[in-house]
């Protein structure tokens, strides 16, 4: 059967990926979701180790973090509307007369 | 009369032989740089004050008044003027037989040296400035003469080095003046360098500076030596003696009552008078007396040959100076301080007179130039040529002129005290002496020829009596202060009449004969410019001053400002430059670190990783061991 | 004993007071400005000449004032004065005095500001000489040193924002090793107070490793030092000096590098003797470079003030020579140097703001034989470069035999070579003297006007005070004898 | 409920803005911000003035705990939400119809920020990390010159929502090694778990999120770009309230970690050296002001780091220093950004070259200017001095000499940046002749207030006592 280990790699692996994924995507939308793949990671490891400890708190702690990650993503896609009005476009790279 | 010499009169003869010349000094230079003439009044009021209070001291000395027998104990005043734990310093007088002696000598060459100025700097305008240098000067001089320790010395032998400067550069617009200033007191710095030296190893060995205590030191015969010897670099530098004398040439482009007053009577002979106070130092190492006396035949002999060539007749009485100290010093130097300071003595007069008479023939000629001088009818100044024919006859050491008497005292203390071939040495300088001293005069005695603008009759009329009284008073000086030789040796040290020696005596006159009769024949008649003496090859290195001024250049400029643009550069480059670097550094350090905001986003998140694995890793890997 | 507020609060609060009324000032008055400022400073000379005579010869902190300030970390508001500092009060208050004085017509634009900032200068200094706590001790010092950035780059002449900026970045830099010195002893002494006095008890009391003294002293006698200008931390003084105008340079380069030499004796040497007793041949080195390095290089300079600003990099190489000496000679040679020093640099500034307010040039070959036009500057001048150079008579002189008795005492050799210095300084003068006031007068500067009324009282005074001290220095000495062989008790157990 | 009464009046405020942007979104509101923001502090001011009697309180279920510390800090962050307010102009620098919603944000992030003082769970900790994190992002882009604004704001928004990601991710790992998500139980098993690297990757990440809003050295990067892009209030409100929040927040953290916890120390001591030098240094070279202010800021954080070694090794004492600091900091670098705010209208960049021949333009102004440059410097008359001397005393004595020499080293470096501020105030002629700032009564008072402070709280600082009791408060015994 699937022990904690089994989880908490998969949260790892998750992690990872959604860094990756953030650090070399241009496209900002596609930066967003690795940021929620990384939020999602955490919360596949609460509810992992709150089976395991057995309390409901780490349950709890996702569905905060689930509602968080929605706010989280409403501001985030808003600001990057704004980019695309004013900047013509959605690639991060362009994004940088603010330097030195 | 008695009360004249109790405790308050003593004292108010003390201070009244000090003060007044300061006192006149402050008072001409913040109230009276205007009025000229009152500045020359207060001047030789002062003088005059002084050189009273000095006869009646040196009537007490004598003991005339209160008909004491022998020498009255030295009277002190001292006031206690530093104070550290290992030494305490007196300021204050003290008033023995030399300092009596030096005083006379000092206040009236002074006093006929301001009156003797007030036609030569008539219509000049700094005139109250001049006076106040002057009354500064003998002030000093006055102070230094009767200081009763080497610091109080030391001070006014720096006080007397600032006036000669002042002096010197009296006339501070002409460049070569205030070149000459410069060079005249760095110079004496030079030598007083060994003087400070040797006062703070006095002051180290023995904690005391007292002149009366420098018999009973007892210092180790090598300390003596070494004492001695940088006292006697402060001499050298200040008595302007062979390696450093090319200053006192320079001099001559103060005024002439300067030349006469400082480079001539009294500022010069500063240093013979600290030898012979010093004496009981010198005396305690041989080496000492060995290297003083050969310094003085040295200076002695090259000065002397030096005076041969000259045509500026203020330098021909200038290298004659240096000459005379010459002769002192190696008076000193043969063991008999007593020969050195009488010829102090009769020097002062007689070379005071010349070079007042110098400085009577360029106010009438308005040149230094012998020749010059001669064509404008030198010989008709009656007065002032003939006190010049009574100086040169007392230079030469003629025998009823007081330089007979004491150039007889030196050559006898040589003769006894020292090896022969010195004294053969010092009897040649005197045949030069008496050559060049009389070649001067032959000079002058040439027929006035009929130039331009010179008044006809007999000659140029002569200069007014305020500048020849003077002269008239210094020749009369010069005559009888010889006859007084006998009395000097008693006066001062109590010792019994010295009689003549005539075994010494006679060869030097006829030495001095022998020159004389050189200057005739070389310059008597005709208008030669050249002598049978200038025509010699040899007399190329005297007339090119010994290559010394050349040599002291080549010191200044090539090593002094050298070794300073060295420093400077160092300075500018390294020092600076290290600063500057460590600031360049640091903002490239900036600038480089500035580079990693590079403005992408994606830029920072992969730094940011970066940076924060391997803090992860480190501190992972503290905390695995 | 906790003692009110009392004189020698007055002495930095006076000036304070005139600062907050040239505030509310309107600077269209500008001679209202000049005279609440020379009011402050007058009191200030006054109540500093009441302390010189009240000052009991017996040494000792006199004229206390302590009080408790910050208990939490045991600050105390502590001042006294002894016989080191009672001096150099005056000394400040003289220099202030003549450089208001002096700069009276010289300033032209902004003098409301200029005014502001030289009593604030001012007021620190104060504060550093009388505090005995190390907390204010350090506040004054930084006060001394800020106020001359503002006036280098506003009222400064050649290069001065790098001047002025390299000036204040390095007594700043200086000052962090002294803060670090500080908060060593304090952290060391158990953090109970930061009072100057108690420290000394404490580090009596468990006297601290010889690593510890050994390196903490050499970090304090170096962040004073530079404000010292020791040798290799000399370059700022000239750049400084240049650049500043008349009055700052005066008070910097007659007050200011004193504060250094002081600040070693009160803080370094009175904490750590045994430092200095360690380290005493390394300060003699230095020094001695100090000396014949500053000589050299003031030779080569062509501009007047840089020649000043080398002599007093020379000039206070003959304080820190004396401060290594170890013996009573040394330092009361330096102290009196500091003394006399300061009078002296002052009425040197003085006269070359004068001559560089009229001639507006300062480089020497430019002059030629302006005696002629201004005879009272050159005067002046001339009695500055002789105390420069030692001639008797000054407080200069004085000062120097001190210091070279005590050296000879000490170290022979070296002080034969420094005394070379002294003809060295002669030379340089002397040179200065024939080159730019003597000689051929130069048909340029026949427009030039001689100093005014004003300018000549701040020389008269300056000049005064050397004479007064020259000729009778136990007025000096016998203020300091006391504490300096205190001093140099504990540095000798 | 009085003991939140802080939080639940900010709330309020909150929503009463958010009603007033929904009806009437152009009004100027700015006098009824400042108004309702002083009755906020007068509150804030009255339940500190209780708790300085009364002991700790825990409340909603071990999540909160109110103290003298919670308070004291509340009422700092109250202090400086109500000088934000007071920078306002103008409405001119903000996008047309967000007054109302500007005040609003502004109320949010407080609100996030009080809770950030006294939380004590884990989740309420991200909870109130995201608040105050969510409303700054939407803040950062609410200027006139969209351009910069949006690329400011789309940094600030990536780069923080990484981090809480990463902040997250860590919280799981130290729920899942400890069991319980309150931050005292976390806090007292790491004795025994400090050497299982799964722990110490968690406590790592924690503080990663709180460096990133510390902006501290390896997570800075948003900073400079940040300060310069959005509005001078923003940047103000970023610079200064936000730091004070998390600044609490690490303090509190530390305070309950055991002495055994070794790492944190060599995490912390490389932060603060890192940090202070990078800050300075890079700071030289920068010729926009606010720039500039960002960088000198990462150098202030790294004198923070080094007070809270200093209160994890001393104690007390280094408590109260870093309290001290953090208050001092707060005011000096609000009075910058204050000056920055007067002197640069909106349509240009903060250059230093606009402060040139400010000395003519508003003396007031350029004394402050002076004032607060020679503060941030930390030069001995003003208050900067203090606050750094206390640092480095207790950091010295907590054995951090070479720490100590860094960072007296560094802040000589500062110097230099902050004199040529001056310099530009005093001395630059401006390119062209630039107008007279007419200063309103109400912000010249506001300057006025702040030089006395900044100068006088220095020199009479027996105030430190009252952030002793407040150091004491947090190291005091847990009330019920």
């Amino acid at each position: 059967m699937i022990t904690l280990q089994e989880y908490l790699s998969v949260g790892a692996l998750l992690f990872t990926v959604g860094l990756l994924i953030v650090l070399f995507r241009q496209n900002a939308i596609s930066i967003l979701m690795g940021i929620e793949l990384m939020l999602n990671a955490a919360n596949i490891n609460f509810v992992a180790f709150s089976n395991a400890l057995g309390g409901l708190t780490g349950q709890v702690l996702a569905i905060f973090v689930v509602v968080a990650a929605a706010a989280e993503a409403a501001v985030a896609i808003a600001i990057i509307v704004l980019l695309y009005q004013n900047l013509g476009t959605v690639d991060v790279e362009k994004a940088r007369n603010l330097n030195g | 009369m008695a009360e004249l010499y109790g405790p308050l009169g003593l004292s108010c003869l003390l201070h009244g032989i000090f003060f007044p010349y300061f006192i006149a000094f402050g008072v001409i230079i913040l109230f009276l740089r205007r009025w000229e003439k009152a500045a020359m009044a207060v001047s030789i009021l002062a003088s005059s004050t002084v050189l009273a209070s000095t006869l009646m001291l040196f009537a007490r000395h004598q003991g005339l008044a209160a008909g004491h027998e022998g020498v009255l104990p030295a009277a002190t005043y001292t006031l206690s003027w530093l104070s550290t734990d290992s030494a305490a310093f007196q300021f204050g007088y003290i008033l023995d037989p030399l300092s009596v002696l030096m005083l006379i000598v000092v206040e009236v060459v002074s006093f006929l040296v301001q009156v003797y100025s007030i036609g030569y700097m008539h219509g000049d305008p700094g005139r109250a400035r001049f006076y106040a240098y002057l009354s500064l000067f003998s002030g000093s001089m006055t102070g230094l003469v009767v200081s009763p320790n080497l610091l109080q010395t030391y001070i006014f032998w720096e006080l007397v080095g600032l006036c000669s400067y002042l002096l010197i550069g009296f006339w501070w617009h002409k460049p070569e003046a205030a070149a000459a200033a410069k060079k005249a007191f760095v110079m004496t710095r030079f030598g007083d360098l060994g003087l400070f030296i040797g006062l703070l190893m006095l002051l180290h060995a023995k904690g005391n500076a007292a002149f009366t205590d420098f018999g009973t030191l007892g210092l180790p015969a090598g300390l003596a030596t070494c004492i001695s010897l940088l006292i006697f670099c402060g001499v050298i530098g200040k008595s302007s003696q062979f390696p450093l004398h090319v200053w006192l040439p320079d001099a001559m482009e103060g005024p002439t009552p300067v030349s006469a007053l400082i480079h001539a009577a009294t500022m010069v002979v500063a240093g013979v008078y600290l030898l012979s106070r010093s004496a009981p130092l010198f005396l305690a190492s041989e080496t000492a007396m060995l290297v003083v006396l050969s310094f003085g035949v040295v200076t002695a002999f090259v000065a002397a040959t030096m005076a041969c060539v000259q045509r500026d007749i203020k330098k021909v009485w200038a290298y004659s100076t240096v000459s005379q100290l010459g002769y002192m010093v190696l008076a000193f130097g043969a063991g008999s301080s007593q020969a050195s300071m009488f010829h102090l003595f009769t020097h002062a007069f007689y070379k005071a007179l010349l070079f007042l008479g110098a400085g009577s023939f360029i106010h009438h000629a308005g040149s230094n130039d012998l020749f010059e001088i001669a064509r404008k009818g030198g010989r008709g100044m009656r007065i002032t040529f003939w006190t010049t024919v009574i100086g040169a006859l007392a230079l030469a050491g003629l025998p009823p002129f007081s330089g007979f008497f004491s150039k007889d005292a030196i050559l006898v203390a040589v003769k006894e005290n020292c090896h022969p071939l010195w004294y053969i040495s010092v009897m040649f300088v005197g045949f030069l002496t008496a050559y060049y001293s009389f070649r001067v005069v032959f000079i002058l005695f040439r027929k006035q020829e009929a130039g331009p603008g010179v008044a006809h009759g007999h000659g140029g009329h002569d200069s007014p009596l305020v500048m020849t009284g003077p002269l008239m008073v210094l020749a009369l000086a010069t005559i009888c202060v010889g006859a007084w030789e006998g009395g000097f040796g008693h006066y001062l040290s109590g010792a019994p009449h010295g009689a003549l020696h005539w075994d010494v005596a006679i060869p030097a006159t006829f030495l001095a004969l022998l020159g004389i009769v050189l200057a005739g024949a070389s310059f008597g008649s005709g208008g030669r410019e050249e002598g049978v003496l200038d025509r010699l090859p040899v007399m190329e290195i005297p007339r090119r001053k010994y290559y010394l001024d050349d040599f002291y250049y080549w010191v200044t400029q090539k090593i002094v400002l050298g070794f300073s643009f060295l420093c400077a550069y160092v300075d500018r480059h390294f020092v600076d430059g290290a600063v500057n670097g460590v600031a360049d550094t640091v903002r490239w350090m900036g600038s480089q670190w500035s580079k990693m905001q590079t403005g992408q986003v994606q830029q920072y998140l992969n730094v940011l990783i970066l940076i924060f694995s391997i803090l992860g890793f480190g501190v992972y890997l503290t905390v695995k061991f | 004993m906790e003692h009110g507020f009392g004189i020698l609060t007055s002495m930095w609060v006076t000036p304070m007071i005139g600062v907050l009324i040239l505030i509310f000032l309107p600077s269209r008055y500008e001679t209202g400005v000049r005279l609440v400022s020379l009011l402050a400073a007058a009191i200030t000379l006054v109540s500093s000449i009441y302390l010189y005579i009240q000052f009991d010869p017996r040494g000792g902190f006199q004229f206390e004032e302590n009080m408790l300030w910050i208990d939490y970390f045991g600050v105390r508001y502590h001042h006294g004065a002894d016989g080191l500092s009672v001096p150099l009060l005056l000394l400040t208050s003289i220099v202030i005095f003549c450089g208001i004085l002096s700069s009276w017509d010289g300033i032209k634009h902004r003098v409301k500001e200029f005014h502001i900032l030289m009593l604030l200068l001012v007021s620190g200094v104060f504060g550093v000489f009388i505090s005995l706590d190390a907390v204010f001790f350090f506040i004054f010092y930084e006060i001394a040193v800020l106020p001359m950035y503002l006036l280098i780059i506003v009222w400064g002449s050649t290069r001065k924002e790098y001047s002025g900026m390299k000036l204040t970045l390095y007594l700043l830099f200086g000052s962090v090793f002294v803060l670090i010195g500080l908060i060593a002893v304090y952290v060391h002494t158990g953090m109970k107070t930061t009072d100057l006095l108690e420290f000394k008890a404490l580090l009596a009391a468990n006297p601290p490793s010889d690593l510890f003294v050994r390196t903490i002293f050499p970090m304090m006698f170096l962040g004073f030092g530079m404000l010292a200008a020791i040798w290799p931390f000399h370059t700022w003084s000239p750049d400084g000096h240049v650049a500043a105008p008349t009055a700052a340079s005066m008070l910097h380069a007659g007050v200011l590098m004193k504060l250094g030499a002081f600040g070693i004796l009160r803080v370094a040497v009175y904490l750590l003797p045994e430092g200095l007793r360690y380290w005493a041949d390394m300060i003699v080195a230095l020094s001695l470079v100090n000396i014949i390095y500053g000589a050299f290089v003031a030779m080569h300079q062509t501009d007047l003030k840089f020649v000043i600003g080398y002599s007093s990099v020379s000039h206070m190489g003959i304080v820190m020579f004396g401060i290594g000496m170890l013996n009573y000679e040394g330092f009361a040679g330096a102290a009196f140097q500091m003394f006399a020093h300061g009078v002296m640099t002052a009425l040197f500034f003085a006269c070359v703001g004068a001559i560089y307010d009229r001639a507006h040039t300062r480089q020497i070959h430019a002059f030629g034989g302006i005696y002629r036009r201004m005879p009272i500057v050159c005067g002046a001048f001339l009695c500055g470069g002789l105390a420069g150079l030692g001639l008797p008579g000054f407080a200069g002189f004085v000062a120097e035999f001190l210091v070279f008795w005590g050296a000879f005492k000490a170290h022979p050799v070296i002080a034969s070579i420094a005394v070379v210095g002294l003809v060295l300084t002669a030379f340089y003068v002397l040179r200065v003297f024939q080159r730019a006031f003597f000689g051929e007068p130069n048909p340029k500067w026949d427009g030039l006007t001689d100093s005014s009324a004003i300018q000549n009282t701040a020389y008269a005074i300056l000049i005064g005070t050397m004479l007064v001290f020259g000729i009778w220095p136990r007025l000096f000495l016998d203020i300091a004898q006391a504490d300096l062989n205190l001093l140099l008790s504990e540095v000798l157990r | 409920m009085i003991d939140v009464a802080p939080e639940a009046y900010v709330l309020g405020l909150a929503v009463f803005w958010l009603i007033v942007s929904v009806v009437r979104p152009g009004r100027d509101c700015t006098w009824l911000a400042i108004v309702l923001g002083l009755v906020g502090i007068w509150i804030t001011w009255e339940s500190s003035f209780r708790f300085g009697v009364m002991s700790p309180q825990i409340r909603f279920y071990q999540a909160y705990r109110v103290d003298l510390f919670s308070q004291g800090f509340k009422l700092l962050l109250m202090i400086g939400y109500v000088l934000i307010l007071n920078l306002h102009k103008s409405d001119r620098s903000l996008v047309k119809r967000s007054q109302a919603e500007y005040q609003f944000l502004l109320a949010a992030a407080l609100f996030g920020m009080m809770m950030l003082t006294s939380v004590y769970d884990l989740l309420v900790l991200y909870l109130a990390m995201e608040t105050t994190s969510y409303s700054l992002y939407v803040l950062c882009v609410l200027r006139r010159r969209v351009t910069e604004s949006t690329e400011a704001g789309l940094k600030y928004v990536l780069i923080g929502a990484v981090s809480s990601a990463v902040m997250l991710f860590g919280i799981s790992y130290l729920y899942g090694l400890t069991g319980t998500t309150s931050i005292p139980g976390v806090m007292s098993r790491s004795a025994d778990l400090v050497n299982t690297p799964g722990f110490v990757l968690g406590m790592f990440l924690l503080f990663s999120g709180l460096f990133f809003k510390l902006a501290a050295f390896p997570f800075h990067f948003w900073a400079p770009d940040v300060y310069e892009g959005t509005s001078n209030q923003v940047a103000a409100y970023l610079g200064t309230v936000s730091k004070v929040a998390a600044t609490a927040f690490i303090l509190r953290v530390v305070s309950m970690m055991p002495k055994a916890a070794e790492v944190m120390n060599v995490a912390l001591y490389v932060v603060a050296i890192a940090s202070m030098t990078y800050g300075n240094f890079v700071a030289i070279r920068q010729t926009d002001m606010k720039r500039m202010l960002a960088y000198s800021g990462i150098g202030h954080i790294g004198y923070l780091m080094v007070g809270v070694l200093a209160a994890i090794n001393m104690g007390e004492s280094g408590y109260t220093a870093t309290i001290y600091y953090t208050g001092m900091y707060m005011i000096m670098n609000f009075a910058a950004f204050m000056v920055v705010h007067a002197c640069v209208d909106e349509s240009g960049r903060a250059l230093i070259r606009n402060f040139n021949d400010l000395y003519r333009r508003s003396p007031l102004l350029c004394a402050t200017l002076v004032v607060s440059m020679f503060t941030l410097g930390g030069i001995p008359p003003m208050a900067g001095f203090f606050g750094k001397l206390y640092l480095f005393m207790t950091a010295f004595k907590g054995g951090f000499v070479w720490l100590v020499v860094v960072g007296l080293l560094n802040s000589f470096v500062s110097l230099y940046y902050y004199l040529r501020v001056c310099k530009a105030a005093f001395m630059d002629p401006p390119a062209a002749p630039m107008p007279e700032i007419r200063l309103e009564p109400r912000r010249a008072a506001l300057c006025i207030i702040l030089i006395a402070y900044m100068v006088l709280f220095g020199f009479f600082s027996n105030a430190v006592d009252n952030y002793a009791a407040l150091a004491r408060s947090l190291l005091g015994p847990i009330g019920v």
